[in-house]
């Protein structure tokens, strides 16, 4: 437990230091959704109707930017293989860096994920089901995110194929996560869609630790 | 299982089947095509263009059986450390993307005179175009690398990881597809009559013997490639001092 | 009483460190092979070889970073299979610092600390700070450091919690004269409490009769990938 | 086997246009990869042979 939460007291901190990294992916994700009323036009009707949509998907990539990072700095300056030989399981180094990662990026897109429904024009009915289905499906997409950002550490071109890695993975919490808001737009209750969120992550919990520490001993390998 | 982690041991049975399933195909294709083509009635409801569900059943089958056998192979390489596993899975893992690809477009192919339209959200197009993005990230992936090992590697661990989620993926696409187009006619409910099996076993068989015919050559390509890199690697080594190798 | 600087104090678990028909692969090819080592308490090896003779290969296979292809690894005689138990046992050195440059100096050594010893433990740094004579740098970020003071703070990382295995891959590296001194000293006491020292160095001024084992005896010859089965 | 029925069979019932390019497709398709799977196993023979011949010869050389 102390290997938990001294990792996670240490990313913590360097977020902080560095909080710099968090603001830019939560501006991403702003300009990313300020781009669609532009592409779609700003009809009150349409923006509410893809609100949900449109918010998840921009949270999914703004999140993938930041997934690049959890394990590439360490990574080149050697504090990985450190990490490896701390002597604690390494999947629960991995769970520690995971919560950093979701602390430091996710939850701030929790947080302007409301600001920007407004922009959109999203129904009262909405906000609700939004925030408690960013709640629950961000912290797969991190667990989910950090196995195929072990994955492509030391490649040419990490960014990118991550992208093309972990997107698909997404694609079942992007379709619950929308069907939550949506539910709630029609009137109709968005528990089950939260349950099948909940559902996800105690399976992400549950596998994701143990493929990221594999693919992190084969990259230090 | 010590047998087949041998490459020598491994491409002596390999060889021993290649006769075999390069034949049976040839002659599955040649009594197959004939009877899917010509012979075999058109579907009383979709007409000729039930002759697409030939191809298109008999690649979908084989872009499902690849991916099981990149999975199984990849677990049987990162457990047990099978050099054979791994050649099989890199091996089968490009004709599974083209398989995956074939039984897309097919679908598209055989879908637009049935909905009027290539594209449909259906389940299973759907379903199919993911696996297709997973196949294109593990090719992707394990070409990634400048050491082949670690791609190798890298690459197996994300087939476990998208064997875990395809149940999932396909679960939630099943039921996101039922809430937003339940009016859709769907393939599944869709029964086949008795006179269409014969065509379909033959061209099924013709396309899984294909596989194992062509996986054989494919493995003899990697094991050479395999040689050819560790002779290059030799011969940079070549400068150092010599001792009698174990 | 002289405290051994290497055991801060506490005692450690010695044990010998040993190795037999060791083979490793590194992009496929085969580094070394039938590579044999013994390490006792209180021992120290010196790894010697050309460029691509395979020192931070073996360092990172001692540490367990990496696998085998072929050969066993034994501490107390007793065969390694438990990577983590293994790794609690020993500090690895490698090229890369692994400071962070955003933490100060004597953040990135609590940090090592409270990760080897347990939060609860904290009996302080200032005696790694001393070591490597980074006290007066103990409050600056570390990205202001230099490179040999970067060096320092990595070596530093051997004193903030005991181990009785010390893998240093070229610690010497971007050192200047006194450092290279403390470096010896702090080697030197490491091993009078008992604790083993593998270090891969061109110049080994610092490790004082250590044996020497030469990597370039176990490179394979061209071996025979000729034949087409 | 009349033109008529020659004609009738490329036909399709009509639906020409997706049962002969799925057909198309698929042969390309298993072709293009035996076809590839061939190339490759024929310039790795060939470059395997290369390197074990003039291995050979500088063996025999010294």
């Amino acid at each position: 437990m102390s290997a938990f939460s001294t990792v996670l007291a240490r990313d913590l901190r360097l977020a902080l230091r560095q909080s710099a990294d968090s603001l830019t992916v939560v501006a991403f994700f702003a300009i990313a959704t300020v781009l669609f009323p532009f592409g779609v036009g700003p009809e009150t009707n349409v923006l509410a109707r893809i609100a949900g949509g449109v918010l998840w998907v921009t949270a999914l990539l703004a999140a993938l930017l930041s997934l690049d990072r959890i394990f590439a700095v360490d990574f080149e300056d050697g504090t990985l293989d450190q990490l490896v030989l701390a002597g604690a399981p390494l999947p629960v180094v991995v769970v520690a860096k995971v919560c950093a990662h979701w602390l430091t990026t996710g939850v701030p897109l929790i947080l302007v994920s409301p600001l920007l429904a407004v922009t959109l024009h999203l129904p009262a009915a909405g906000y609700g089901p939004l925030v408690l289905a960013l709640l629950l499906g961000t912290p797969t997409v991190s667990l989910v995110g950090a196995v195929g950002a072990a994955l492509v550490l030391g490649t040419r071109r990490g960014g990118v194929l991550l992208s093309l890695l972990v997107l698909p993975l997404y694609i079942p919490i992007l379709i619950f996560g929308t069907a939550a808001v949506e539910a709630a737009l029609t009137g109709l209750p968005s528990t089950p869609m939260l349950s099948v969120l909940a559902g996800f992550m105690v399976l992400a919990l549950t596998f994701s630790p143990w493929a990221t520490a594999a693919a992190l001993r084969q990259a230090v390998e | 299982m010590h047998r087949f982690a041998n490459p020598t041991q491994f491409m002596r049975i390999a060889d021993a089947v290649y006769p075999w399933a390069a034949g049976l195909s040839l002659i599955l294709f040649l009594a197959g095509l004939p009877i899917a083509l010509v012979t075999s009635p058109p579907d009383y409801q979709q007409g000729e263009t039930v002759r697409i569900m030939y191809v298109h059943v008999s690649s979908a089958w084989l872009m499902m059986m690849v991916y099981g056998i990149v999975a199984a192979n990849s677990a049987a390489f990162l457990v047990w450390r099978h050099p054979m596993a791994n050649l099989v899975a890199k091996a089968s893992a490009p004709m599974g993307a083209v398989f995956t690809a074939l039984a897309l477009i097919t679908g598209m192919l055989w879908g637009q005179p049935m909905w009027g339209t290539f594209w449909v959200w259906d389940g299973r197009l759907t379903s199919t175009l993911i696996l297709f993005f997973l196949y294109l990230g593990y090719l992707a992936l394990g070409d990634a690398f400048e050491d082949s090992e670690r791609g190798d590697k890298a690459a197996a661990i994300l087939a476990l990881v998208g064997s875990v989620n395809l149940p999932i993926i396909h679960f939630s696409v099943e039921w996101w597809n039922t809430l937003h187009q339940p009016s859709i006619i769907k393939m599944d409910g869709m029964t086949v009559d008795k006179s269409l099996l014969l065509p379909l076993f033959l061209m099924m068989g013709a396309f899984t013997s294909y596989y194992v015919a062509v996986l054989v050559l494919r493995l003899r390509s990697e094991l050479l490639a395999a040689k050819i890199r560790n002779a290059r690697m030799s011969q940079v080594a070549v400068n150092q001092a010599a001792q009698p190798a174990e | 009483m002289v405290r051994p600087m290497g055991g801060n104090g506490d005692s450690f678990q010695i044990g010998g460190f040993s190795g037999t028909g060791l083979a490793c692969r590194r992009g496929g090819r085969l580094v070394f092979t039938g590579l044999a080592f013994n390490l006792p308490p209180g021992g120290a090896l010196v790894l010697r070889g050309a460029n691509g003779s395979g020192k931070t290969t073996l360092l990172r296979l001692m540490a367990g970073l990496s696998g085998a292809a072929a050969g066993q690894l034994a501490w107390d005689k007793i065969p390694i299979d438990d990577p983590d138990a293994h790794a609690a046992r020993l500090r690895f050195i490698g090229h890369l610092d692994a400071v962070k440059p955003a933490l100060t100096v004597a953040e990135n050594l609590e940090f090592w600390m409270s990760l080897w010893r347990g939060a609860g433990l904290n009996a302080g740094i200032s005696q790694a700070l001393d070591a490597f004579d980074m006290r007066p740098l103990a409050g600056f970020p570390a990205r202001l450091l230099s490179a040999g003071q970067r060096h320092r703070l990595a070596l530093a990382r051997l004193m903030v919690a005991p181990a009785p295995l010390w893998l240093l891959d070229e610690p010497g590296n971007a050192l200047d004269e006194s450092s290279l001194a403390a470096l010896a000293r702090t080697i030197a006491a490491h091993r009078a409490s008992g604790g083993a020292v593998v270090v891969a160095s061109h110049g080994a001024a610092f490790v004082e009769d250590g044996a020497t084992l030469n990597l370039g005896a176990f490179t394979p010859t061209d071996a025979s990938h000729w034949s087409e089965e | 086997m009349t033109v008529e029925s020659i004609l009738k069979f490329l036909d399709m019932g009509g639906y020409a246009a997706w049962v002969w390019p799925a057909y198309g497709l698929a042969t390309a398709a298993l072709s293009g990869i035996l076809f590839f799977t061939l190339r490759d196993l024929k310039t790795r023979r060939h470059e395997f042979e290369t390197l074990r011949d003039a291995r050979r010869g500088e063996g025999s050389s010294s």
